[in-house]
């Protein structure tokens, strides 16, 4: 059965090739069955591989399909991987990836460009899948870019408007910056160990570097830049929240569910490394944490939809971060699960919102479609749940309360972590309860065309109990001992030690956290649904409040930063050296030469006594010379 | 025998185009395609019998060597190794797409334009082939003088201008060459009494280490501004952005190529010394043509000039490599040589497609393609996306490899070598979203690509993932001769001389193979 | 035979060439610069004269005859020119004849 | 013998004096012959017998008079003399007289200041000169015989007055 590993990622690829090949005179049903059918195929194997993988539990499962190249001993494969923590990645991206090509396939019927949305979106999934299953960094480094390439298309599917094309350069573009430390990663792993396979660098590190080692803590850095990139942290946030200029879907899947977490895979899979490098760890915490503050913060402010839950998303990449960076592996992996569901469903339900009232996504427009859209409102408040955590029922609670423990009682744990993540569980609170209360009550302000079709409902309810049961193969252990999904992970990536002394009052921080929660939809109610009161119209009103919001509005101004920083230097350099300054060298010479063949023509004035007086005086300057000493 | 007759072939067929061209204007056409894709097949065929030369030993697959001039030692000497065989396949390959490109785009002079490709061809299959300085520096001026009248007389506007640059640059740098040619003859016949031009005997040369220095110095400044590096760059854009499409092909696909062939093939290894000497300022001079390339290349509004740009910057990872001395970055550069052919080959013909559509290179003045030319739109964006070094294309392979290699011998400079990947995303996108995305009003509809058009379109995607999934074939006929040229570097102390007299002994093709057996004391 | 210092002959060369040169400079009319060429000819000849008789060796002799024959070959070939040129320009101005003006 | 040769070169400086300054051109052709005579006596007072024959011939005889008939075609008058004397300004000749006297300076200092051993002049007669003329010197009285013939083809070509037809070099004049 793992032959087939293969299949799972060559499945999409297919499907990408055959729809850009003859997709434009395929009619519009073949292309839908044909892109949504080769991903859910690959979902089918992976369930079947996953099945037998779960029943066997062998370490891993590896297949060489040939040898990419091989250049004096650097011998990268294209090879597949599949152990515990790919299996995870497969599964999300097959799973979810097939639910939203079979939602696309409703959102996008009345699109020109049909086969094009779906030959990328196809060889996103085959890109992704490849990233998940390398065997080699190579590989890895191969579906790393190739997301990339399909999140730039995707993001300007609608290249008409050259602002969307923007957003996708300028989310390329970023991204590379990350990719680019990456690639200087793998130059010293390469060096330092000889070959990229994942798997020996992971079991030869340990011996080569010592715990803190300057190598390893580069390397680890370096990495980090990467997944900082991919995964739309600080520093390299800023293309995240414009990449919401791509069709719905492609925000679900792409800048929500996988490509954006491809960060967390990767600190997740190099986690040995990174373990070797305590500094890079506390940066990948601090990272995480403050992202996620920053990220919540701004969501509060924002009125379009899609740019709310993409900053949503960052937020929550934090959170997986902030997990990873405090060695809590499988956490943050847990998060990233749950997370790919409720965001799934929370983008794909604003999809429909947004193509019910025609390509509106700005949430002042909306309101009152409680009753319009009844089966988006209570899927989407599933989704809302999930991700400000309400206690108990949503799968968001039990992921996120795993971080938020182990950020304060983990070993690399400690007190400003972990009140950071109880803030950022606040805020999120708000601010998802903020979109609940001003998109679905309130009076109607734009009519609804129509309700979405069953292609777009179904994966609805699907992501909606997945996000409802998905926590439940992971809960607390002082609720009951049920690690299912840690226990998959555990041959993959290590356990983490828990402060004993802490340890015991563990249901007290749980219940701080869903207070926090709590009290966070108490505000959001308060705030945006009930009439306010002259008390809170007074704090929304005042100016500190309204140069705060400003600020957080716009992204705490980081676009402006980078703006100033490097873009437009680099513009301004390159339009003063439009015409090369090197070149004006070149034609300074040529101009010289010029202007003495104009001044030596001079002489030749055509009087022959002038020739002749030339000769004199040549004559008698040789002479001169010649007889001086 | 076999390599002269592909010289031949390309000769006699430019002749024989001129000549048909006063009959016709069809008929120079088909036989430049014929005698093109004559060597082209005799070459795949010397590819694929190649098995027997992949061995450590036996790095030549064939040599043809006459006597010419005897009383100065010059040969009509042609030999093919590995190297020589994949520049010939590019060389060939591209030919073909440059005589297809013209079909419609050339109706003057028909017969003396196929001439003029057909004798820019021949001579620099003779520099890939010939194994004779001498006869090196004739093919060098072979494949000059035809390419100036390509673009003097099929040219764009300022297409005087253009070619007079291009040849007072490469003719000015390739007298020096020629002088350093000299000098290495007087040299080698001062110090052996031997006088010849051959490249198996000179290579074994030693100098003082000045005299290396300025000697190699010559060579270098040939092969530097044929690449181009960037202060002696300038001529490139204006040539690529004044030639007609087929030149720009043949001058970014092969001409820029007999530069960085001429570094692998004479510079490294007959100049150990001084070329050691000089790696970190090579290295630099290509990080900055790198980033300098790229900068340039970002603000221009010229297509073919942004194109000509990219490959100043392409052509820096070039260099780079080369002088990294280790058998990663030669492998790389050798790939670059390459898929950098395919690549801006295949944007060159691009632009000509849409010059031929629009009459116009300005891409100000383009937007919004793809709704009409979606074709089109999907082969540019695999090449933008070759440009841009993504993985899966035949770039990537080589940036990655040439990157890796010269990570071992200066890590600073390739870190900013690397930065140099962010500018291509940027440059490259720009392409992309200027000509194909963007707005379509007031734009034109184009007609999208015709069957003659995928015909030369559709190979280039082909072989550019080709090189990109699976390169082994390109690196395997590569591998003996750059671990031949790489000797002097890799295994300084042993060579021991008596050895080298067994070998000598042993077999006529291990000649030449020993007579590079020298010994270098490292510094 | 003599006892003429050979200083002496060399030096006469040397003032009848000057002579030609300044009338060559200068002159306008061009039969007088044709003239003053020919002094100037004749100087040289009469300098290889003075070598022959100081060696006692026929080589400057045989130098002066082919000076001769230069001059008369230059002689007949320049008055040609000179008449063309007055046929054409109608004057004798070398001045005139400057059409090689840069 | 060594008064005859100063006399003689005396002769040849003031006759070519005369030559250069005259405004006639005529008069100038009659000191030139003046001129040519003197120095054929100093050939024969330097040994050079048939060399001086030969000057007279060639020099004082042909040449002169090859010009004499062409300054007779070209139909001179009395305003080609006024012409002269406007040509002939001390502004115009003093800076190249000056010039060339520094030249002769020049040349005066080579000669002289070389210590030359003075020896006997020896004449060298006639039948060495043609016995090196045809001996050693062949090729150059080959190559003078072509030149001569040269000369003649030249000259005639030149010389031919067609109507009507302009000599190439002077066509773009007329533009």
């Amino acid at each position: 059965m793992e032959n087939l590993l293969w299949l799972i990622p060559a499945l999409p690829f297919a499907g990408a090739l055959l729809l850009i090949l003859f997709g434009r005179r395929m009619p519009r049903n073949l292309v839908a069955i044909l892109g949504a059918g080769s991903v859910g195929i690959s979902a089918l194997i992976t369930l079947l591989i996953g099945f037998q993988f779960l029943s066997a539990r062998p370490d891993f499962y590896v297949q060489q399909v040939w040898t990419w190249f091989d250049v004096a001993g650097f011998t990268p494969g294209i090879a597949f991987h599949l152990d515990a923590l790919s299996l995870v990645f497969v599964f999300v991206v097959t799973f979810v990836g097939f639910l939203i090509h079979v939602y696309s396939a409703g959102y996008m019927a009345d699109e020109e460009d049909f086969a094009r949305f779906f030959a990328c979106m196809n060889l996103f999934v085959g890109s992704m899948l490849m990233l998940v299953l390398a065997d080699n960094l190579l590989l890895l480094y191969l579906g790393w870019e190739g997301v990339g390439l399909c999140s730039y298309l995707l993001i300007g599917f609608w290249y008409k408007n050259p602002a969307n094309g923007y957003a996708a350069r300028k989310a390329f573009i970023i991204t590379r910056v990350g990719d680019t430390a990456m690639a200087i990663g793998l130059f010293i792993l390469f060096q330092t160990f000889g070959t990229l396979n994942i798997q020996a660098i992971l079991s030869e590190a340990p011996q080569t570097w010592p715990i803190g080692s300057q190598m390893a803590v580069l390397v680890a850095f370096l990495l980090l830049g990467g997944a900082v990139g991919k995964s739309g942290q600080l520093p390299l946030q800023t293309w995240l929240p414009d990449a919401m200029a791509g069709p719905t879907p492609v925000s679900a899947l792409i800048h929500a569910a996988t490509m954006v977490t491809a960060g967390v895979y990767l600190i997740a899979r190099t986690n040995v490394i990174f373990e070797l490098a305590p500094a890079a760890m506390l940066a990948v915490a601090i990272i995480g944490a403050v992202t996620l503050l920053i990220a919540g913060c701004t969501a509060l402010t924002q009125y379009d939809l899609k740019r709310v839950l993409a900053y949503s998303t960052i937020s929550q990449i934090g959170y997986m971060f902030l997990a990873l960076g405090v060695g809590a592996w499988s956490a943050g992996i847990f998060h990233f699960m749950i997370h790919a569901f409720f965001k799934a469903l929370l983008f794909l339900c604003a999809g429909a919102i947004i193509i019910a009232l025609h390509h509106e996504q700005d949430m002042r427009q909306m309101g009152g479609l409680r009753r319009a859209l009844p089966v988006v409102f209570w899927t989407f408040l599933i989704g809302a749940a999930s991700l400000a955590a309400l206690p108990l029922v949503t799968a968001g609670f039990y992921s996120k309360d795993q971080i938020l423990w182990y950020a304060l009682a983990g070993e690399r744990g400690n007190v400003w972590l972990y009140l950071a993540a109880l803030v950022g569980a606040f805020i999120t609170a708000i601010y998802t309860f903020r979109m609940v209360f001003i998109t679905f009550y309130g009076e109607a302000k734009t009519h609804v065309s129509h309700p979405p079709g069953m292609v777009m409902v179904v994966p609805l309810i699907i992501l909606a109990i997945l996000s409802i049961v998905g926590g439940f193969i992971e809960l607390p252990h002082n609720f009951a001992h049920l690690t299912l999904f840690s226990d998959l992970l555990q041959p993959v990536l290590p356990g983490i030690a828990v402060d004993e002394t802490i340890g015991e009052s563990e249901w007290m921080f749980q219940l701080l956290a869903a207070g926090v929660a709590l009290v966070g939809v108490f505000l959001a109610y308060l705030f945006f649904y009930a009439r306010r009161t002259a008390f809170e119209e007074s704090i929304a009103r005042s100016s500190l409040a309204m140069a705060i919001r400003q600020f957080w509005f716009s992204g705490w101004g980081f676009d402006k930063l980078y703006d100033t920083l490097f873009v437009r230097p680099f513009v301004y350099l390159a339009n003063i050296n439009k015409n090369d300054i090197i070149d004006s060298v070149y034609n300074g010479l040529a101009a010289f030469a010029r202007s003495v063949n104009k001044g030596l023509s001079q002489t030749q004035s055509g009087i022959m006594r002038w020739y002749m007086m030339g000769v004199v005086v040549g004559a008698i300057l040789i002479l001169t010379i010649s007889l001086l000493p | 025998m076999i390599l002269a007759w592909i010289l031949i072939i390309l000769m006699a067929g430019g002749v024989l185009a001129w000549i048909a061209g006063r009959l016709n204007t069809t008929l120079p056409r088909w036989i430049a395609l014929v005698a093109t894709f004559a060597c082209l097949c005799m070459t795949v065929y010397l590819w694929i019998e190649l098995p027997a030369s992949t061995d450590a030993v036996g790095n030549w697959i064939m040599r043809f060597q006459t006597p010419w001039i005897p009383q100065w030692g010059i040969s009509f000497h042609l030999a093919l190794d590995g190297l020589s065989l994949l520049m010939l396949l590019l060389t060939f390959f591209l030919g073909i797409l440059a005589i297809l490109t013209s079909w419609r785009e050339i109706d003057t002079k028909v017969g003396f334009f196929h001439f003029n490709l057909l004798w820019v061809l021949a001579g620099i299959s003779g520099v890939f082939l010939t194994m004779d300085l001498f006869l090196f520096y004739f093919f060098w001026e072979v494949m000059l003088i035809p390419m100036y009248f390509l673009i003097g007389i099929w040219g764009h506007e300022n297409r005087t201008y253009a070619a007079y640059k291009f040849f007072i640059f490469t003719q000015a740098s390739g007298l020096l060459m020629l002088l350093s040619i000299l000098g290495l003859y007087f040299v080698h016949g001062y110090s052996t009494g031997v006088y010849t031009f051959n490249y198996f005997e000179l290579v074994g040369t030693s100098f003082a280490p000045e005299v290396g220095a300025l000697l190699m110095a010559g060579f270098l400044a040939a092969f530097l501004v044929k690449l181009p590096v960037v202060p002696f760059h300038s001529w490139l854009p204006d040539a690529h952005s004044q030639a007609p499409t087929a030149g720009s092909v043949i001058l970014a696909g092969l001409l820029l190529k007999t530069g960085a062939y001429g570094l692998l093939r004479f510079v490294i290894p007959m100049f150990p010394d001084a070329a050691q000497a000089f790696a970190p300022w090579a290295m630099l001079l290509g990080v900055i043509g790198i980033l300098y390339g790229a900068i340039l290349a970002f603000s221009q509004t010229d297509l073919k000039r942004l194109v000509a740009y990219t490959s100043v910057s392409h052509m820096g990872f070039v260099i780079l490599g080369v002088f990294a001395f280790n058998e990663l970055a030669l492998q790389g550069v050798i790939m670059q040589m390459i898929t950098h052919g395919l690549s801006t080959g295949a944007l060159f013909l691009l632009a000509g497609f849409l010059y031929d559509r629009l009459h116009t290179r300005d891409i100000r003045k383009m937007g919004g393609f793809w709704t009409s030319v979606p074709k089109m739109g999907v082969i540019a964006l695999v090449f933008v996306m070759a440009s841009l070094g993504l993985p899966g294309l035949g770039n990537f392979i080589a940036e990655f490899l040439t990157l890796v290699g010269s990570w071992q011998a200066n890590n600073w400079l390739t870190v900013f070598a690397t930065l140099g990947l962010v500018a291509a995303t940027a440059y490259s996108l720009r392409i992309m979203q200027k000509i194909f995305l963007g707005n379509t009003a007031n734009h034109p509809a184009l007609a999208d690509l015709s069957l003659r058009e995928l015909m030369i379109a559709v190979p280039l995607v082909v072989l550019i993932l080709w090189l990109g999934l699976y390169p082994q074939p390109v690196l395997n006929t590569a591998r003996a001769s750059v671990t031949e040229q790489l000797q002097a570097y890799t295994n300084p102390k042993v060579a021991e001389p008596a050895q080298a007299m067994l070998q000598t002994e042993a077999s006529d093709s291990l000649t030449i193979h020993t007579l590079k057996g020298r010994t270098y004391e490292p510094k | 035979m003599t006892n003429i210092p050979m200083e002496a002959g060399l030096l006469l060369a040397g003032i009848l060439f000057t002579l030609g040169l300044i009338s060559v400079l200068i002159r306008r009319n061009i039969i007088f610069m044709l003239i003053s060429v020919e002094i100037m000819l004749n100087a040289a000849g009469l300098a290889f004269i003075v070598a022959a008789t100081r060696w006692a060796q026929p080589d400057g002799q045989v130098m002066f005859i082919f000076i001769l024959t230069m001059a008369a070959a230059e002689v007949s070939v320049g008055l040609a020119l000179i008449l063309q040129l007055h046929h054409q320009l109608k004057t004798l101005d070398s001045d005139a004849a400057n059409k090689m003006f840069g | 013998m060594e008064l005859t040769f100063y006399v003689a070169s005396a002769i040849a400086i003031i006759a070519t004096i005369m030559v250069i300054t005259n405004y006639n051109m005529i008069h100038a052709l009659l000191y030139l012959v003046v001129s040519f005579l003197a120095v054929a006596v100093v050939f024969f007072t330097l040994g050079a017998p048939f060399m001086a024959a030969l000057e007279v011939i060639i020099y004082a005889g042909a040449i002169v008079v090859l010009i004499i008939f062409v300054i007779m075609m070209l139909n001179l008058t009395n305003e080609d003399v006024q012409q002269e004397r406007t040509w002939l300004r001390p502004k115009t000749w003093i800076g190249p007289a000056l010039l060339s006297l520094v030249l002769l300076g020049e040349l005066a200092y080579l000669v002289i200041a070389e210590d030359m051993p003075t020896i006997n002049n020896q004449p060298v007669d006639a039948r060495q000169v043609g016995l090196a003329l045809y001996g050693p010197y062949l090729l150059g009285v080959q190559l003078c015989g072509m030149l001569l013939m040269a000369g003649i083809v030249g000259a005639y070509h030149l010389g031919r007055q067609k109507k009507k037809v302009v000599h190439r070099f002077l066509e773009r004049s007329e533009i």
